[in-house]
Order: C-alpha cells, then structure tokens, then sequence
C-alpha cells in the first residue's frame, strides 16, 4: 500500500472518531481527544523554539556566522535580558512571591493596550469616514440610479457625482440603524423617554437583521468545511486511496 | 423539548423533536452522494468579487505582490479553494509573488503544497512551471500577527531578517532580497498589491496595521465575510468570501467581467474599460468551487426544511393546545 | 577573505557571532537579570504594585509614542543622519520597532513552560492515583513525547542548509521524517479540520432546535437569514430572478427584486451599520480597558 | 486627491508635515476619547455615584451558581481563545473573579481552562487572589485552572470533552470566541447547563443567541465588571465610554448634515494643483471634494516621497551619514 494511502487512512480514522462524539461521549472519542491533545501540545513544544525563540530570539541574539559567502550577522547581547524576565513568570506557584509573575505579565498588557490608541483610528477612523453619507438627493430625476450602458466615462463620472433619491433613503435607513444601535449600547442614561426606548427597541429589531444576515454567510462556510471532509473521507481516502480509482 | 416516549407524542410534538443522530445521518448523506456527480449551476458574481477579480488583472504583468496566507487544512474547503484560484491567475498573467504567514507556523508549509499542486497542473497542460526563487518566494512565518504586521509595515526588509534560499540555479542559500522577485522591494509601498489570504482574524489585524500603507485586496471564509465587508471597498479594495467568492473567481477566470455587461463604461473613443476585464476562456478553471458549490445547496435545503418543520411542528402543537 | 562584507559597525550594543566578547556580555546579562530576580525578592510589599505599575506604563509608552511622535518622512534607511533631535527620536523609534514587536512572542513562549507543567501535573496525578480515565492520560502525554520527539528529529535533520533542500523530496525521507509527517500532516491537520466541520453538524441542529418564530426578534432574525442563504444558492437565485426579472435586463426596475439584490441591499444598508454600531461600542471598551491597564488603574480581580 | 487639497493643516509643525500621514485630525479624536474616560474615573472617584441600566444576562450568574450548587456540579469558565494576553481576556477574568467569588461562598468547584501560557497565569493569579480574598486559601485548587491546548480545534475538542465528562451545570464563555464557539455551545446545551456567553466576535454572536441561556451583546460585555462589582474606576470608565459613543454619534451626524449640505451645492472655489491655487471647473460637489473626505483622508504612506505635499524641501534634504557608519539593514535589529 501506498505510504500516501495510509496516511490518508489515519486521518480518516480521527476525523470518524472526533465525528463519533456526535452520537454521544464514548471511548473512541475519548481516545483520539487525547491524542488530539497530545499531539497538540507536543507540536507547541517544538514550534516554541524552531518557530518563535529560534529565530526572533537566538539567531538576533547569538548572531550569525559568515558561511560560504553569505554575510554573517553580529549577535546583540541585549536580547539576553528577556529570559529572566520570562522566569519571573515561574513564580505564579510560589505563595510568597506571586507578585513577580506580573512583571511578564505587565509587559505583555503594557505593550498591548499601548498600541491601542494607534489601532483605534487605523480601524475605525475610515468606517466613521464610510457612515458620513449624503442623505439629501441631489437629483429626483430620475429618481433611481441611471443605467451608464455604454456611456463616456465624463457622463458616467456626472452620474456617479449625483446622490439620487434611491441612493438617499438606503443612506438614511443605514445612518438610522448604525445610530439606534450605537445608542441601544449606552448604558449610563437612563431611557425615560418615550423616543430613546422606541430607538433602542429598533436598534435592537436591526441588530437581528444584521445578526440573522451573519448567519446566514456563516453558514455557507461551515457546511462547505463539512463538504471538504465528506470529499477528504469519501473521495480522496476510499475512492482514490484504497480502491485506487482516478 | 419534551420528554415523553415519541410513541405517546402527537404530530406536532414529533416534528419538534426529530432526534439529532437521524438530523446527522440526512446531513451526511446530502454532503457526500452529490459529491459524486458532475451538476452545472448557474450563478451570478457579486460585485466585491468582481472588484477583486478585476484588481488582480490589473496588477502588471512582470511585477510582485505581496501575499499574506494565514490558512491551514482545517479551512482548506474555502481558503483552499481561494488561494488555488488565484496562483492560476497570478501564474498565467507572470505576475510575481512573495508570500508570507503572519502567526501560523504551518501556512508556509501548506502554501508550498498548494503552489506545487497548481505548478503540476500546469506542467499536465503543457505551461512553464513556476520557480521558486525566479518566480515566487516563501518568506515563511513570523510569530504573533500584530507584531508582524506593524514590523512591515515600517520596512517590509528589516522584517524578515536573514531570510534565505537556495537560487534556481543551485549554489548556496542567498538572502530572498536579493532574488529577482524581492529585488529592490523594501517597503509596502513598492508593491502594486497585497493579498491576504486568511481564516483568522489577521484580516482585521492586517487592515489596522497597514492602514492604507499599501493597496489590500482579501480572500476571506465565509464567517468573516459579514465582518470585512465593513473595510470593503474602502480600505480593501476587492474582497472574495467564502466558497460562493470562489466560485465566483472561478466563473470570472472562464467569462471575464463580460464587456456585454451594462455595467461596463466606454471611454470617449468607444473603447470598452473601466470594469471589462477579460478571462482565461478553455484553460482549467474550474477548482474546488465547481465541485462543492453545487453541494452545498443540498445542505441549505436540509437545514431550511428542519427549520420549517420544527416550526409547522410547533404550530400544530399550539392547535391541539387549543382544542 | 570577502572584501564585501557587510557588517554594520561594532557598537556597544552587538559584538561578531562567536567572539569571546559576545560570549562574556551574554554570560554578564544573564547574570545581572537574575540578580534583578533576587533583588525584586526582597522588594518591600508596598513597592510592589509600583513596579509592576512602571514595567507596564513603560513598555505601553512605546507604542504610544510611536503613535504621536513625528514620523520621519522618507527616511532613507542607514544613509540618512538626523537633521535635530526630534528626528533623532522619531528615527529611533523606526528602528526599535521590528525589536519590540517580537516581545510579546518571546516572553510568552518563556511562559508556556507553566502550561506544559499544569498540563504534566493534571494528567501525572491521573496516572499515579490511577483515577478514572487514567489510560487516556497516558495516550495523551505519550502522544505528546512522540511528537516532540518527531517533531525536534524532523526540524533537526533539516538544519544543514546544504541537505534541506534535498528533504523537499520524499525520496530522500529517513524514517523521522515520515514519523512527522504521519502525526503532523496525517492526523493533526485532518483532526482540526474534523473537528471544525463538526460545526456543520452543530449548526444544524441549533438552528433546528432554537429558530421557532416565537418572537418578532426571532422572526425578523430568521427571515434575513433565509433571504441571504437563498442568493447563496445560485439555482435559486436563477429561478427566482427569473420571476421577478424575465428579461434577465438588469437595467429593469424589477431587477432590484433579485435576491442577489435584495440580500447585498440588506447586508450594505443594515448587517453593515449594524456591526460597524456593536463594533464602536467594541473598540471604545477595548481603549478604555486597555487605557486601564496601561495606567493600572485596575485592580484585577475586580475586587470590591 | 491631492491636487484637491487644502495647503496641509499643521503644515510647519516640526520637521515638514509629518501629522499628514496619520491626519492631525484622528489624533485628537481619539485623545478626546482618552479623555473622556480618565475625566469620569475621576469624576467617579470623587465619590459620585453614576448610574448604569440593568444588563439582562449578568442578572442571571448568581442563578446559575445556585443552579451548579444545588447539583454540586461545577462551573466552567473560559476566558476566550485570544492569540496572546490582552485586555479582552483581562475582562474575561474580571468577571469569572466574580463567578468565583460567589462559587468560593457555596464551596462550589469551579473549572477554568486557557489556551495560552500567559493567560493561564494570569488565571491562576486572579483566581487564587480571590480564595485568598475570601479567607480560604486553602480550599483554592490550583488544577481548577487547566492549560488545555493553544491549537483552537484541541482546545475545543479538550474542552467539550471536560463538559460532556464532568457534566458542568453552568459555563461562561466570555471573551474572544471564533469558530468553537457553537462547538462548545451545543455540548454543553446538550447536557443541559446553563450557559452565559458573548464574544466580541461579532460574527459568533448569532450562534451563542441561539444556543445559550443569556447572551451578551457586543459591549455589554464591558460593562459587565462594572455593573457586577460598582468599582468607581470600572463604573467612570463606563460612563467615559458611553462619553465617547455619543462623541461617535454627533460626530456622524454632523459630518452627515455638513457632507449633504455639500453635495447639493455646486462648487465654485479653487482647487490646489502642483503648488499653486487654481480655479476648479463648476460642478456638483463630487464626494471626494467635500470637507469630511478631506479630514478624514488624509496622505497615509509617510514612506511615499513621490507626493508634492510632503516632499522634503531642498532646505529640509538630510546630512549623509560618514561612511564608516552606516549600517546594514539588519542593524535596524539591535535593541537601542
């Protein structure tokens, strides 16, 4: 048997017996849970040094040699530094001197939430940009957006220059939804008035709206992920791998 | 649900209550039998496809993009799908590429794969393969995708140190800097484009980090899709989700944006541009799309019809109630 | 002996791969870092929070600066001098970036030792004690040596940058190679996506059990998401286009019924404006928390 | 674009116009918002007690603790699956320190798995913080707070494992969820416990409403700490956020009221082209010429020399490092 067919029949076994939980918990599934996991962590173990320490750590760290032409790299010591700091962590266990684990810990957080500010705008600043849309038409006719079939590109560019009546009210139903939403998630006012409770309750019959749109895109991804195994097990494994068929 | 014996249940209550093993048995069936016959449907790409098909072909040929690829085998069905699709474009137009992983230590590996898949194709219809090296390099991962991302976008170079490979013409491992695709790239800026291909939340990561830094287009699953649609057309200019983006692509690699569409401008000359861009009519397009799309309609109607039926189930009980 | 060669000038801060210098520096910094341990140690309680509380501020402050200070404008790497201090700074800090950035990644893969121990401890004690399931602990750590094992065995014969590229080949497979390449391609990869597709399965279900229109929520809720799953499903989609558009002109007033249409009207005028309204909410709560923890504001724990 | 450019704001500032990368304009919002919140902590402290409205799913923890009780079962608690620690996770574990809390009174077991080293820390930290708070150091169990896996299928796979054997009665999934979230959902719905959740994944938000007891929506998941412990800091940090969402809503509104008040009006001014003003042609204002596009767009690659507006002047061109010291490439590594 081809070395491809049996490794195609060891991942077809896991992913049955991962499946079988679907049924109820039993010892199959307990069985390759584990070794789920135990391949898991072990894999960790080894991309911990080849995939992360290795080579933004040591390699900068130690430096390169100068091999068969190519330039070596001179090591910078200062690197050094960082493994006590990341032993202090190893002091979460101890009753006395827990505290010293935070000093890792804070620099993780400092250097998180400093890049915070950065990212806020970065992410946000063009969606605010988006939501500022005209919701005065400046031409009711026509009323709809025009065909531009075979049109110069000036009299396509006067088109798109206009905001017409369509245009404009799917622009104040976005702009009325992103706000009654944003003021459904205000939570230190109280909503005594009548309109602020109407907004909120819109807000939150939009968010469904919304919410029921996301499941439905998901949806397609989920189940073709599916498909893609039942192709893996069916197809790629049976049909082609043991029985050899093309 | 209610916990009499089925024997004792009216209709109704049996409709509310189908036992999930049988609601797995019929989902299995649905997603496995069609998989073994040939079924045409039709479709019709949207426009955030449509704009990443055309931004792609608009890249000249000859020049590198920049790829970010940040799926493995658990999203192959999709990410796999879109990352095929668009080496056969990017293969076929001579259009150079890096690419890199931002946290994943498996995507460059998985990446390999899948350039060697298309590259076997090619060679099957009679194309020039592509050379790593000469035409492609795999810059491999960097830890942590916020790091990475804000490392390149300060110097695409000095993010990726002593990064090396072996030249097409053998010898000793050269820095990828010096190689033809990378030469006299060290910013974002020297990249026409910057694909990200991913199944994680690195789309978002690369859009806070690059801001605008560079021209992104994004391949993104399914679940992600509502999400990015946010940045779309603004901060990423074309956007492929999910299996039907791919199948999208895939249609557009076969038809092109057809120039007999409305949609499509002449300029003052009469001369067709703007949104026509053509295809790559009779090569292989069609991939992984062609094979699930149609597939994956069985499995709505499952899911729609349980849906339904757990809902007349529930109305019927409501009538006996009542009586 | 390469004329070209290219090292940049020995500073304070780097000495050539290999020296003896690097060597003492590397043995000195260690020596000095865990002096700081012992030193921390002994630090009074009262201190304690305050370093803590600098440590953070400190690395936070970087990125923040990075974010305010004044950026070089076309700065022509390793060429150009500074013109005056502020830009020295702003230089400075274009250069600490690929630096810092890697931080995070180091510190905390020193940390999963502690991940690995609660991991060996859970599992040794199942076994020692004999407790229920104790076999699947030992499949668990002995999956997990394994793969180290292979793991290291495989990274290991692929150091020698002569005989790596042969490795691409499978021919040139020794037996640890192909062991990896079982437990890590064959069974690793394929159970996450097992267990990813198993979502499939759990949507169905859900969706089964809890979509009952019961509430005008739940009503409207499931209604957009039969709209856009339907322009999913291009057969249908077809059929119903052809209803409401026979022409098939899409310049026809009709053609706005289509369902492609209608579910692209319904993500970009409301799922859109829905999430970017959540996601403000989201990203303020993340500033504001992150604001917290830079300046410690907060008391973990939340204690009250 | 930038022929349709104002001369840059700032433009002198320092060295050339260096705030036209990031746009002076997003800086100051954002430090608006820095101060709204740092404002109402103080504002909170000073002992004003802010109010905060009810918050359906948190109302319902001390519920299902008493649920897990009364079955002497345990409360599982994961605090997300974030890449690496930050301040989602923080958040997380601000509220389970409160589960906990009211768990420790009942001496309920309580379970808390993470998927990464240092969350895992952090974990052990603030929960044994709490038994130790409480008085019974002695009944915290540090295997109650597992590191299971930091792959996110194991992690899944590991977890619905736990739930399905230890038979939890009540689970708190709060924090980053992706794709697992459904998967730890159904199995825990599937032995019946009750299940608190949100994500600040939007996308997975869907799936927990339709599978869990109480969901909590986008930022309510903020607000949770300080609606649960009243802390001043947490309940002004609120009250600056809820600032700063109706900084978000004016500011829409008004560019919203400025950008169609524009776009009715033709345009007559002029317009910048290569350095010096000229009049620009009559038209309706095109979207790309009205104020708000022009705030909020700014020139974002600062590499880019090629842009006239902030080309270096002659009088601005750089000295040339001496030979002898310029460095490579690589150097840009060394720790300053």
């Amino acid at each position: 048997m081809k070395y491809e067919t049996i490794r195609l029949i060891f991942g077809a076994l896991a992913t049955v017996g991962l499946y079988s939980v679907l049924y109820r918990e039993n010892k199959m599934y307990r069985f390759f849970e584990h070794v789920f996991l135990g391949l898991a962590s072990g894999y960790t173990l080894v991309a911990v040094w080849t995939e992360t320490l290795k080579q933004s750590w040591w390699d900068p760290m130690v430096g390169t040699q100068t091999e068969n032409g190519v330039p070596g790299q001179p090591g910078f010591w200062a690197y050094m530094f960082l493994l006590p700091i990341g032993l202090m962590g190893y002091f979460v266990f101890s009753k006395k001197n827990n505290w010293l684990s935070r000093i890792p810990i804070g620099i993780i957080l400092g250097l998180w939430s400093g890049q915070q500010l950065q990212v806020w705008w970065n992410r946000y600043g063009p969606q605010l940009d988006d939501s500022l849309r005209p919701i005065i038409p400046t031409s009711f006719n026509p009323m709809f957006v025009p065909s531009t079939k075979g049109l110069p590109k000036i009299e396509v560019d006067a088109i798109k220059a206009h905001v017409y009546v369509s245009t404009a009210v799917s622009n104040i139903i976005f702009v009325i939804t992103l706000l009654s939403v944003l003021s459904y998630f205000l939570f230190s006012f109280e909503l005594k008035a009548k309109f602020m409770q109407k907004t909120t309750l819109l807000g939150r019959w939009l968010l469904m709206i919304g919410f029921g749109a996301i499941f439905g895109s998901t949806v397609m991804m989920r189940f073709t992920l599916l498909i893609d195994r039942m192709y893996f097990i069916w197809v790629e494994t049976v049909w082609q791998g043991i029985l050899g068929q093309k | 649900m209610s916990t009499k014996p089925r024997s004792e249940m009216s209709l109704g209550e049996k409709m509310q209550s189908v036992p999930k093993p049988i609601l797995y048995l019929v989902l299995v069936l649905l997603t496995s039998l069609p998989l073994f016959k040939e079924l045409n449907v039709p479709n019709k790409p949207n426009e955030a496809s449509e704009d990443f098909y055309a931004t792609v072909m608009a890249v000249p040929e000859g020049s590198t993009i920049l790829i970010q690829s940040d799926w493995t085998g658990s999203t192959r069905g999709e990410s796999g799908g879109e990352f095929e699709s668009l080496m056969r474009i990017l293969m076929r137009r001579k259009i150079k590429f890096a690419v890199y992983a931002a946290g994943d230590p498996q995507a460059p590996q998985v990446v390999k794969d899948s350039i060697s898949r298309v590259n076997d194709e090619r060679k099957l219809s009679g194309q020039p393969g592509y050379k790593q090296w000469d035409d492609w390099i795999s810059l491999g991962n960097l830890p942590n995708a916020e790091a990475a991302n804000q490392a390149i976008a300060n110097n695409v170079q000095t993010a990726f140190p002593g990064r090396k490979a072996i030249p097409s013409t053998g010898g000793s491992p050269q820095d990828v800097f010096d190689s033809p695709v990378l030469k006299g790239h060290t910013k974002l800026s020297d990249f026409p484009l910057l694909v990200v291909v991913t199944a994680s939340n690195t789309a978002t990561i690369a859009i806070e980090r690059y801001a605008g830094k560079v021209k992104m287009a994004q391949m993104v699953t399914g679940v992600m899709g509502p999400e990015t649609l946010n940045y779309y057309p603004k901060q990423v200019v074309g956007l492929v989700v999910g299996l039907k983006g791919v199948y999208d692509i895939e249609t557009l690699m076969e038809g092109g944006i057809n120039t007999a569409d409305p949609h499509t401008i002449k300029d003052d000359n009469g001369k067709f541009q703007g949104k026509s861009v053509e295809g790559f009519p009779g090569e292989l397009n069609k991939g992984k799309a062609t094979r699930y799309y149609p597939t994956l309609h069985f499995a709505f109607a499952l899911l729609i019809i349980a849906v339904l039926i757990g809902n007349i189930g529930m109305f019927l009980a409501k009538k006996e109630a009542g009586k | 002996m390469n004329f070209f060669l290219d090292i940049p000038p020995a500073t304070f801060w780097n000495n050539p791969s290999g020296s003896n210098a690097l060597m003492i520096r590397l043995a000195l910094a260690l020596l000095i870092g865990i002096a700081a341990i012992f030193v921390l140690l002994k630090a009074p309680t009262n201190y304690r929070r305050p370093i803590v509380g600098v440590v953070t501020f400190l690395s936070g402050a970087f990125y923040v600066m990075l974010y305010l200070w004044p950026v070089a404008i076309s700065r022509n790497k390793g060429i150009d001098a500074p013109r005056n201090p502020v830009e020295g700074v702003a230089f400075w800090l274009d250069d600490a970036v690929p630096v810092v950035a890697n931080f995070t990644s180091i510190v905390t893969a020193f940390l999963l030792g502690l991940g690995v121990y609660s991991l060996l401890r859970v599992h040794g004690r199942k076994v020692m004690r004999k407790e229920t399931d104790w076999v699947f602990s030992v499949v668990l750590l002995s999956s997990m040596v394994l793969m180290v094992f292979a793991g290291y065995g495989d990274w290991y014969s692929r150091l020698d940058p002569i005989k790596a590229p042969a490795l691409e080949l499978r021919e040139n497979w020794g037996p640890i190679n192909y062991l990896r390449d079982v437990l890590f391609e064959g069974m690793l990869q394929q159970m996450d996506a097992a267990m990813f597709s198993l979502i499939a399965f759990y949507i169905l279900s859900a969706a089964y059990r809890a979509f009952r229109v019961r509430t005008i929520e739940a009503t409207i809720l499931l209604a957009a998401a039969f709209i856009v799953m339907f322009s999913f499903m291009g057969s249908v989609e077809a059929a119903w286009g052809h209803m409401v558009n026979p022409s098939g002109n899409i310049d026809n007033f009709s053609n706005n019924f289509t369902l492609t249409e209608v579910a692209k009207w319904i993500r970009g005028s409301i799922q859109k404006p829905a999430i970017r309204g959540i996601d403000f909410g989201v990203g303020i709560g993340a500033l504001a928390m992150g604001l917290r923890l830079w300046l410690s504001l907060d008391r973990t724990g939340g204690k009250s | 674009m930038y022929s349709s450019l104002p001369p840059p704001l700032f433009a002198n500032l320092w060295l050339g116009n260096q705030y036209r990368h990031t746009g002076w304009f997003g800086i100051v919002f954002v430090l608006t918002m820095v101060a709204f919140v740092l404002m109402n902590i103080r504002r909170a402290k000073t002992g004003r007690n802010l109010y905060i409205r009810r918050i359906a799913g948190l109302n319902a923890i001390d519920e299902a603790i008493g649920r897990a009780t009364e079955m002497g079962k345990p409360v599982l608690m994961v605090p997300g699956l974030s890449a690496n620690l930050n301040a989602i996770v923080m958040q997380a574990l601000n509220i389970f320190a409160h589960v906990t809390r009211i768990a420790a009174k009942f001496s309920n077991p309580i379970l808390v798995c993470c998927n990464d080293a240092a969350i895992f820390t952090v974990a052990q930290e603030v929960i044994r913080d709490v038994y130790q708070e409480q008085g019974i150091p002695e009944s915290f169990d540090p295997d109650s707070v597992r590191f299971i896996s930091d792959r996110q299928f194991a992690f899944a796979a590991g977890v619905s494992g736990i739930i399905l054997r230890e038979q939890t009665a009540a689970t708190f999934f709060l924090g980053e969820f992706f794709a697992e979230s459904l998967i730890f959902a159904e199995t825990a719905n599937s032995i019946g416990a009750i299940q608190i959740a949100s994500s600040t994944q939007i996308t997975q938000t869907p799936f927990f409403i339709a599978a869990c007891d109480y969901v909590l929506i986008g930022d309510e998941f903020y607000a949770a700490s300080a609606y649960l412990t009243r802390q001043p800091i947490l309940v002004g940090s609120l009250v600056g956020q809820d600032w700063s969402k109706l900084l978000v809503i004016v500011s829409i509104m008004v560019g919203i009221g400025l950008n169609s008040f524009q776009r009715i009006n033709t345009k007559y001014d002029k317009t910048w082209k290569d350095g010096q003003e000229v009049d620009a042609p009559e038209h309706t204002r095109k979207a790309s010429e009205t104020f708000t596009y022009i705030l909020l767009n700014p020139q974002t690659n600062a590499n880019d020399a090629d842009i006239p507006a902030i080309k270096l002047r002659p009088e601005d061109k750089r000295p040339e490092l001496p030979l002898n010291e310029r460095v490579t490439k690589t150097d840009a590594e060394a720790p300053k």
